[in-house]
Order: C-alpha cells, then structure tokens, then sequence
C-alpha cells in the first residue's frame, strides 16, 4: 500500500485533516503519517473501517521524547557602536520546544498489509502533553496507552482508565523521558564501577546534612556504613 | 462413555511410573553432585583472563585497552592500564592491566566481552560450582583470581583454543619473520653492527 | 500356629491385662488398645507421606525424596523436624483460641472413626451396634475443625476455602452415606463386624466380598468418590486448591498446627478408606481361600495401601474439578445413582441367585449410569474437539 | 461503530445475584500467588465465587529494559533481550535483531536464516509444551503434565546448551546471523530430539485431550470473540483460538518461512480449550517446519561478513520489525540518530497486550476459571513488566 494514496483517500474522508508524510531514510522504508491531534479519532476510524484500508489491528503503540534544544550561534549584526554602525558578533540561543511524540504501527489482519505508521506530537513536553486517545478506535491501544502515560507523561484524553501501569501510583516523574535523573538512593550494590558507590555516598550525606543528628545516626547505621567504605576500598 | 478420557489418563501416568524405572528417557535426572553431565564445548559461565607460560602476571594476554569495559552491558569489569609496557603474546611491548576486577554478581555471562576483545586474552569458563559465603568480597574477582593457564583453555575450549592458538603461531611467525627481515636488512645496511637481539616471545606453545 | 499369629495382638493385650487388678481392667483394656492406634496410624501417615511423594515422583518422572537416608525413607522424619522447628505465626486478628483449636479438634475427631474399624479379626476397638451410623456422625466433626479453621483466620483466602469446605463435605456427606446403605442392607446390620462377618464366607476360593455384586462394585465406585470429596484429595480438593485459593482455609497455619491439618487429611483418608473396606473390600478377610493363613490385620492393612495408592495414583493424573461441577457431580450423578444403586441390591436380595439375577441387576445399574453420563455430558456440551487450518 | 469495541461501553457490572456492594469480597491475587506465573496481581472482586471486577495490576518486576537499552550499544541489548520473555529467549534474539537488520539493511546469509528457524522452533515447541503443562498445573494436576512438559524442554535446553552455551539466556543471534554455527554432532542430536517428540505428544494427549474433567473446566470458559480478538490486538495462539487467521510467519513471510509447507490452526470457539488445542497443534506444525529445515540447511556462512562487532552505528532512521514468538507478535521499535546507541528502543510485549483482555474473559467466572484463563493466555513477567 501506498502511503501517498492512504493519504489521499484518508484527506477526502475526513475533511480539515492535517496530514503529513514523514519520510524514513532507514533501509526499512517504513515511512510514516503524522497526523493532527484534532482530527486523530476520525482518521483512525477512516483507518480502521475504509474497506480498502482496513487497518484494524494496532499492533504497537509507544512514545518518544524529543527534548527542547537550545542552540547558541554567532551572529553577525550591525549595530550602534559608539555611534558608528559596525559589524558585531554577538551570542544568540534559541530554544526549540521539546515535543512527546506518540506512534501507533497500524496491521491489517483482514487484507494481511501493513504497517502504516501513525505520528502524533503534542505541542509541548509539560502542560500540553496531551493528546486523544486511540482507545476507543482500538482497544489493543489500552494498557500501551496507559504506559505511555506513565513513562513519558502524554496524557490520553479519552482514555477509559488512565493510570500508571507500571510504576507506582505515588511515583512523580516520568522515567523514559530523556532528561531523566535516576534515584541516588537506590539498595547499595557494590559494582566494579564506582559510579553508583559515589552516588549513594553523596545521597548520606546530603542527607546528613539535612537532617538532625539523631536522625542520621540511626539512617547510618540502617545503610550499613562498613559496606559502603569496605566497596570504596577497592 | 463418561470417563474415558480419566481413565485414559490414568493408563498414561501408569506407563510412566513404570517406564521411570525402566528407560532414562523418562527419568532426565542427574543426581548432581554425584554425578554430573558431560562438559560441553560451548558452554559459559564467567570470564577469565588467559595466561600463556607459567608465570601467570607475565604472561597473561591482556594489553589493557579497554575494549570489554567499555562494551561490557551492566559494566562488571574494571581495568586500570599500568604505567610501563611489557611484550605481549606476540612480542610487540603493550600496557598490561594493573588492575583488572571482573564483579561476577553483576557480571550476566554475556560472552560480548570475549567476541570484542581483539587479543583473545579474555575467554567463559565453564565452572559453575561458585557458590560462596561472602557474596562482595569471593565475587569480585581480581586479576589473580581471573588469571587462568592456556592449557586450561585448551581443555575447556579444544576446539576454540586449537583455532587460537594456530592464529597465535602464524602471529608470531609473521613477526619473527618480520624482524628477521629487518634484522637483514639492518645487517646488509650497517655490516658492522650487530643485530640487535630480539626478545623471545613469551607463550604457551613454545614451550 | 496361623491362629497364634493371627491373634497375636489380641493375645498380648491379654497377657498385659493379667497383671492389673480387675477394677482397673477395663480402663486398661481401653487404653491398650486406645494407644497402639494412637501410634499405628500416625505411623502410617508417616510412611503414607513417604509413599505419596516416591510415587507422584515416579508418576511424573521424578525421583522423588532421595537424600534422606536410604531410599529417603528419613524424610518424615525430616519433615516433622522442620514443621516442629518453625515459627508458628498466628495472624494478628485472627481469632486466638479458635484458631488454636481447629487444627487440635481435626486430628482428634480424625483419630475418633478409628474406634468402629475393624483392623483384624477381634480387633476393634468398639463393637458398637451402630458402628457405621457413629463413623459418619463423627466424620463430620471434621467440617467443624475445617470451618473453624477457615473463620477464625480472619483471611479472605481462608474464608474462601472453608466455605468451599463446608458446601463441599455437607454435598459428599450425602452420597457417601447412602452408598453405604447397599452394605448395610445386605448385612442388615450397623454394626461394622457384623458386615466384615457376613463377607467372610468363600465360594471355591472366591471371598463374598461386596464388592463382587453388581450394587457392590457400583456403592464401591461411588463411596470412594465421595470418600475422596470427604478427605479434600485430589481432584476434590478445592478447599485447599493450591492454585486458586492457595491453600484454602489453612493458609494462616504454620509449624506444627500446618502439620496437624496434615495428619488430619491424611487420617481421614485412611478411616474412610478403612471403612469402605469394611463395607466392600471385605474387612480383613484374605482375598482368596487359600490365603487365609496371613494374618487378617495384614490383609487390612495391605488393602488400606492399595487403596492410597488409588489415591496417590488419582492425584498424579487429574486436574482439579470446579466447585460448580463438584457439585453438580454430587447431586446430579452421584446421588441418583447411590438411589438406584439401594433399589438393585433390594432387587438382588429378593431374586433367587443365578446369572438372571446378575444380568438383571447388573442392568439396573449400568444402563442408567451410561444414559446419565452421556446426558451430563450432553447437557454440558463438552466434547473432543476437530480443528481446522487456515487456507 | 467506534464504541462499539471500546472499553467503556462494555456493560455495566452488576453483580450476578442481589449482591449489594457490601457483600463483595475483594481479593488480591498476587503478587504472591502461585498462579500467576511470577510477581503479577490481579485484584478481583468476588460475589461468592464468581468475578465481578478485575483488575490487572502490573510493574512488580519493572526494571525499565527500554531505558537501558537505550543508553547501551545495539549489541549491548541483545543479552537483555534473552530476559524479556525468559522462556523463549532465542525469538526475542530473534525480534531484535530482526529490528536491527531492518533498520541498518542488513542481509542474513543463508545458513544463519535455517540455524534461526530451528531454534526459533525448537523455543516454540518447549514454550507451547510447558505452557499446556502451566495451565494444567493451574487447574489442580498437581505437576504431572508439567513435569513430562519439563522433561521434553530439558532434551531442547540441552540442545541449547550445546550449541549457544547457556540453557536459557542463550544470547545467541547477532545482527546478520547467528554468533555460533552448529558444533559437530549437533544436528543429529537435535533430529533426534524431534522425532522422539511426537511421543510426548502423544502421550500429552491420551493424558488430557480427551480428559473429561479437563473439558469441563476448559471449554466455554473464557470465550474471548474474534471481533475483540483484533480489535484488542490479541496475536499468537491467543488470537488464532478465536479464529482470527493472522501468523506473523505466513503474513510477513520473513527470514525464510515460505520455503517450509506447515499450516495455520485455527479455532472456533476461542475458549481457553481451544487456546490450548492449537498450542498443541501448532507444536505439530513446528515439527513438520523442523523436519524440513534440518534436512535442508545448506553450508555456508553464518554471518554478514560485512558486519563489525564493535562500532555498529546505523544511519538515522526508524524500523518496526516482529517475530511471531511462541507467546504472539513480538516487535521491536528502534530509532537511530546515528550514534552508538539507540536513540528509542520500544519493545511490544505479546504477553502484556494479550493481558488487555483480562477482565472482560474473566468476568462472570469463577475463582478457579480466573487461573486457567491467566494461564491460557500464557504470560511471562519479565515480558509484561520489561
């Protein structure tokens, strides 16, 4: 199937419908559609129910995390100097907003072709990730959904039953996102690397110095300061 | 007929608590620390570092660059290179590792290490009986403890070994043949001074 | 000599009681004749745990318990040891006295049916005139321990399993009764050495076993199935079924109250194994004529065997039964077959013997018993299956 | 037509008797559970013995495989791969790469792609074996099918052991073939393997095929529609059972299944007998592709000469590749940007979204039904928590 034709046949079914091809320069030629958030529902149901598209199995769902840049470069300006205009190079940053990004890898079981690949972006990596669920179109987008949420924070509108899935309900950050900051408090484990030993020793401490005496004496004690030296020896 | 199907069953399981006693086919158990299954070839189980020669801290085949620890997936090992060089399997001088820590309870028996190592100085044992008491300091094994002998990696590896060996030889070959060949040249050039004297390759084969 | 050996028990009892006064007799004929039960079959079970866990070994390719001691014949050993050494937890809000004494009230009410078996010629504790109607009534104390169990634990899971218990053992308790009724009717008689005594007799070497009657194989077949139910085997033993509710209404026990529910299953396995010997199998009557010089409690014992290994057998093969179906097994099968299988020993018992008798009640139970299984079978639509491949 | 499949139309859950809410007993089952085939819960709430709500809860053994893996070489995660789904370690080996070769255009010579499908294979059939043994362990038969299941895998481990090294995490694909070729002696030990199998299947079947408590208990239990079926994205045994015709072999036709002549089972009523029956014939099929593969594997390389262990870097780009695993599709995500390391690697877990299903199959059943149905739809924790 061609994704230039589903792309037509897809805008003549849903008017208003912001489709864009986004090419794949990998061997893999799987070229892929990103679609607007506000027509998603209807264009996955024109996926699903066309009869030349039939696209009714949405085998994989999963987020990624495009980070905000910030890019510094020199430019080159003409200004007021002292009162004559000269070249000046000065320190321009621009930040790109960071976007999460939802794919869906759309099958169809009924006519065996496929995969058509679906892109979605919210607009912003904090207040705005939020996006339409595909839930109700396909149910197999459920519990993917719900781990998207979980691990990059893209909050599904629409979503039957949204919750974390597999971190904890009291868990606060999103660990796939990119910019992520791993515990530093996690069981010592003594590793050949000293990585982790600098991390937990650096947790002590700040620890020590943020609570009162008594407290950290027994949090000392209960981490087991011997093996933390004994691991440092080495 | 209802029960049939039980009793089908029943004559099944029947068959087999017989033919336990009568085929091995059946009962798969080896009784473990009596006896044990025969050595396979491929089989891995944690690293070890290879020594040629009997002195194991002079022959020992790692040149320390660092390759396995840094492709290593959960970054079990350690290396420090060491200051000053000594000839290597081949007779090219090399660092060697001053320290050289694989922590086997981290370690995933991966085998990554041993495909990139491009020296053939780190090889899977095959010893699985490493149960100890104290589970940081027995399993964190040192450079002593990893050392272990070509002929042991000939009996555990036959096949493997034979292939590196063989590879060693035309190595060693190609270098004698190399600095033969500037010793001559070095001779035909300057009549008068004497070839300077090579240093004996250290390795298990030679000797 | 055969006679001497036979009667060897009974002889030393005698012997012993020549010492006491006579006051005292009674109360020491009771209690030498209490204890060697009370040690016998806990004795038994032992052996029995040995048993079940080398044969389902065998059964599944396994070699079963082989480091304690020779043949790991050590291993209850072994086991007691750890259940008496372990922690024995009791849940917080649980209740404390009834959960102290469900386990205590099993294994005593397991050991009270002992009483009315007969183990051997003259050895039975009682000879009570209602022997089976006291074997039942105290069988179902067990429903109590079980349920007391189950309740007092304060454990969802617990509560599940001694419900599933209770529903369970009040269903089985019906059938199983009623499959005893064949026996008692032939013998006319409560009383378990009257039955034993009226299977005594030998046509050529054949023994007039209950068993070889057409309502005897079908009261037999159906008293271990409920026998089975009773004693929460598999593939009745949802309450405690493993795999779903863990292990049902003794999941808050542990140590040795863990292993009294244990000696309990396993001592009501043997009463009610005991008793369809009594009932079926003959007692302790040798099987053939000729055989009748081993001593009649090894007879006993040597059937009480087979028929564990029926179980430990059954237990290998089958999986566990839903508690829907249990019941509908129950009421549906086993019930209307125990009735009917009480109408065809009416039936023998009135029509002169010969092959018309055994034709003409060997009809009366089989047909009904193949139409009713395949109309159970039908009415639940369950077949072996054909499938097709994809084009 | 849209809320036709969606979760929030299913009916609302009335209890099935005059049950007021007070009298529901909620249970957790699980994590500790010996049921649920490692550290997974499910929360059921219970009138009497029957299901009136249930709900999965996962991450118990969440380690974040898809982070790591992003921060480790391409290679570095093929050992990970092996303990996505512990019990097929070779398929997920084999997904991965699959992904990998994808997404850097890598062709697999010949002899790597029959030394792939025999031990894909060999994984199917000791997957299928020990999950009917599962199920059956599940549903109360205390170990017997488990253990001969356990007896025949011990033959295909050891078959492992000898050609990959470890039993289980057998790390054995590589990006363009295969990391060992067979050591001497290993095809007839193998051939062996597969023809005594069909005694065990054999075997398998007069012990519970015909079972009849084993048919109470399995059929009409669990009945999953083929309409939901695709609709939820169910694949594997658990789809076909509903008659949904899709195996990833035949469809993609990939590494090189269209040269073996085996068939697609399918069931009618997609209960959890049927669930079962087509593992049982799919192990049938994978047999036959065995038979054919063995005798046709052809000498040669076994992997991309072209292909450097270390420093693999592939152009920037994305590639979705999927296996049929023995559990269903199992697919890999992965995007380049061009450096050591992926930039996303996403994992789709067959077992995780086979789970989706869960509540609306167990609904209405009894407790006994919610294990057989979890073992049905035959799951592994390391897989559905990655």
């Amino acid at each position: 199937m061609n994704l230039e034709t589903i792309k037509s046949e897809l805008e003549a079914a849903v008017p208003g419908c912001r489709l864009e091809l986004v090419a794949n320069p990998s061997p893999s030629g799987q070229h892929s559609l990103r679609i607007d958030a506000a027509h998603a529902v209807a264009v996955a149901v024109c996926l699903r129910d066309a009869p030349g598209l039939r696209f009714d199995l949405c085998s994989n769902v999963t987020g990624i995390d495009w980070p905000g840049k910030q890019t510094t470069e020199k430019v080159k300006l003409r200004k007021l100097v002292d009162g004559t205009q000269q070249e000046v190079e000065e320190l321009r940053t621009t930040t790109t907003p960071g976007s999460l990004e939802v794919v869906y890898h759309l099958f169809s079981i009924e006519k065996k072709h496929g995969p058509i690949v679906l892109r979605m972006s919210t607009q912003d990596r904090d207040a705005n990730a939020h996006l339409p669920s595909l839930t109700p179109v396909w149910r197999s987008a459920e519990l993917q959904e719900r781990e998207i949420f979980d691990l990059f924070g893209v909050v599904f509108d629409g979503h039957p039953d949204l919750r974390r899935l597999l971190m904890w309900d009291e868990f606060v950050d999103h660990p796939m996102r990119r910019d992520y900051v791993g515990p530093d408090d996690y069981e010592y484990e003594p590793t050949a690397h000293d990585e982790v030993l600098r991390r937990a020793n650096q947790h002590l401490s700040e620890a020590a110095a943020k609570l009162p005496s008594e407290a950290v004496g027994n949090q000392q004690s209960e981490t087991d300061g011997n093996r933390l030296s004994e691991g440092g020896g080495r | 007929m209802v029960g049939e199907g039980i009793l089908k069953g029943l004559v099944e399981t029947a068959r087999n608590f017989f033919g336990s006693y009568v085929g091995k086919d059946r009962l798969t158990t080896v009784q473990y620390p009596e006896e044990r299954l025969p050595q396979i070839e491929a089989a891995r189980s944690f690293p070890f570092l290879v020594y040629d020669g009997p002195d194991w801290d002079k022959g020992m085949r790692c040149v320390a660059c660092q390759i396995c620890e840094k492709e290593c997936p959960p970054k079990c090992i350690l290396i420090k290179k060491s200051a000053d060089k000594k000839p290597d399997a081949v007779g090219k001088p090399q660092f060697y590792p001053a320290v050289f820590n694989i922590d086997i309870s981290v370690c995933m028996s991966c085998q990554i290490c041993v495909e990139v190592c491009p020296f053939d100085a780190i090889k899977m044992d095959v010893d699985y009986d490493l149960s100890t008491d104290d589970r940081f300091g027995d399993l964190l094994l040192d450079k002593e403890r990893l050392a272990k002998s070509n002929e042991y990696y000939n009996a555990i590896h036959p096949t493997e070994a034979a292939a590196v060996d063989a590879h060693f030889a035309e190595e060693r070959a190609k270098a004698e043949a190399k600095a033969k060949a500037a010793t001559e040249a070095k001779a035909a050039a300057e009549a008068k001074v004497a070839p300077a004297a090579q240093e004996q390759p250290v390795g298990g084969e030679t000797q | 000599m055969t006679q001497a050996l036979d009667q060897i028990f009974v002889l030393t009892k005698q012997w012993l009681l020549g010492f006491v006064p006579a006051s005292a007799q009674p109360i020491c004929s009771a209690i030498l004749s209490v204890v060697p039960v009370l040690i016998g079959f806990p004795l038994l079970f032992a052996i029995t745990t040995w048993l079940e866990r080398k044969g389902l070994g065998r059964l599944q390719n396994r070699y079963g318990p082989n480091r304690t001691g020779p043949y790991g014949l050590f291993q209850p050993i072994a086991d007691a040891i750890k259940s008496l050494t372990k922690e024995d937890i009791v849940p917080l809000t649980a209740d404390h006295t009834v959960h102290f004494l469900a386990p205590v009230l099993l294994a005593a009410a397991s050991f009270l049916g002992y009483a009315v078996l007969p183990i051997g010629r003259n050895m039975v504790l009682v000879n009570m005139n209602a022997g089976v109607l006291y074997f039942f009534a105290v069988g179902s104390v067990v429903e109590l321990a079980v349920f007391m169990a189950g309740w007092s634990s304060r454990s969802k899971y617990s509560l599940l399993g001694a419900m599933r218990a209770i529903a369970q053992m009040i269903s089985y308790e019906v059938p199983l009764v009623l499959a005893s009724i064949v026996a008692i009717m032939q013998a006319g008689s409560l009383s378990t050495v009257a039955i034993v005594d009226k299977q005594a007799g030998y046509t050529g070497i054949w023994p007039h076993w209950f068993v070889f009657t057409p309502w005897g194989v079908v009261g037999f077949a159906l008293f271990m199935i409920a026998a089975t139910a009773e004693s929460n085997r598999s593939p009745f033993d949802l309450p405690e079924g493993e795999s779903e509710i863990i292990a049902g209404y003794y999941i808050e026990y542990s140590g040795f109250k863990f292993a009294l529910f244990f000696l309990g299953e396993y001592l009501g396995m043997f009463a009610t194994s005991g008793m369809a010997i009594t009932l079926f199998l003959g007692g302790w009557s040798a099987p053939f004529s000729f055989l009748t010089w081993i001593p009649s409690y090894v007879w006993f014992f040597a059937k009480l065997l087979a028929l564990i290994a029926g179980f430990i057998w059954i237990r290998g093969t089958l999986p566990r039964l839903r508690m829907d179906q249990l019941m509908s097994l129950a009421w549906e099968f086993i019930l209307p077959m125990a009735l009917l299988n009480m109408l065809d020993a009416g039936i023998w018992h009135f029509m002169p013997a010969g092959v018309l008798r055994w034709l003409v009640c060997t009809a009366i139970v089989a047909v009904p018993c193949v139409l009713l299984g395949q109309g159970l079978k039908r009415n639940k639509k369950f077949q072996v299956r054909t499938y097709q491949f994809a084009k | 037509m849209i809320t036709d499949a969606s979760p929030a139309a299913q009916p609302e859950l009335e209890p099935l008797s005059e049950t007021s809410e007070e009298q529901l007993l909620e249970i957790a089952m699980g994590p500790q559970h010996p049921s649920t085939h490692g550290v997974f819960r499910m929360n059921v709430v219970l009138d009497g013995e029957h299901v009136v709500r249930l709900k999965p809860v996962f991450g118990y053994l969440h380690r974040n495989h898809e982070k790591i893996a992003e921060s480790e070489t391409y290679l570095g995660s093929m050992p990970y791969t092996d303990r996505l789904d512990y019990m097929c370690p070779i398929t997920n080996n084999w997904a991965y790469a699959l992904a990998v070769e994808k997404l850097a255009g890598i062709q697999v010579p010949e002899r790597a792609e029959y030394l792939r499908v025999i031990v894909g294979e060999l994984t199917r059939l000791q997957n299928h074996a020990c999950l009917i043994g599962f199920l059956m362990q599940d549903m109360g038969s205390s170990g017997t099918p488990l253990m001969y299941a356990f007896r025949e895998r011990e033959k295909i481990l050891d078959l492992f052991e000898s050609l990959t090294g470890a039993r289980m995490m057998c790390n054995y694909m590589r990006f363009g073939g295969c990391r060992v070729d067979m050591p001497a002696g290993w095809l007839e030990q193998a051939q062996n393997v597969v023809r005594e199998f069909p005694r065990f299947l054999d075997e398998y079947e007069n012990l519970l095929v015909s079972n009849e408590i084993l048919m109470e208990r399995t059929q009409g239990v669990g009945v999953l529609s083929k309409e939901l079926a695709i609709n939820a994205g169910m694949s594997g045994p658990m789809a076909r059972a509903s008659g949904v015709n899709y195996d990833i072999r035949k469809v993609d036709k990939y590494s090189i299944y269209e040269r073996f002549a085996f068939r697609v089972p399918l069931g009618a009523h997609g209960d959890v007998y049927d669930r079962y029956m087509i593992r049982f014939l799919e192990m049938r099929e994978s047999l036959k592709i065995l038979n054919e593969a063995m005798r046709d594997i052809p000498a040669g390389p076994i992997v991309d000469p072209k292909m450097r262990i270390r420093g693999f870097r592939p152009k920037p780009g994305e590639a979705y590749g999927r296996i049929e695993s023995p559990k269903g599709e199992l697919g890999f995500y992965l995007i380049s940007n061009g450096s050591l390391n992926p930039y996303r690697y996403r994992v789709r877990p067959p077992s995780l979204i086979n789970l989706t299903v869960l509540e609306d199959l167990c609904i209405g059943q009894n407790v006994a039904d919610v294990v057989a149905i979890l073992g049905s739809v035959d799951i592994v924790l390391g897989e559905v928590d990655r």
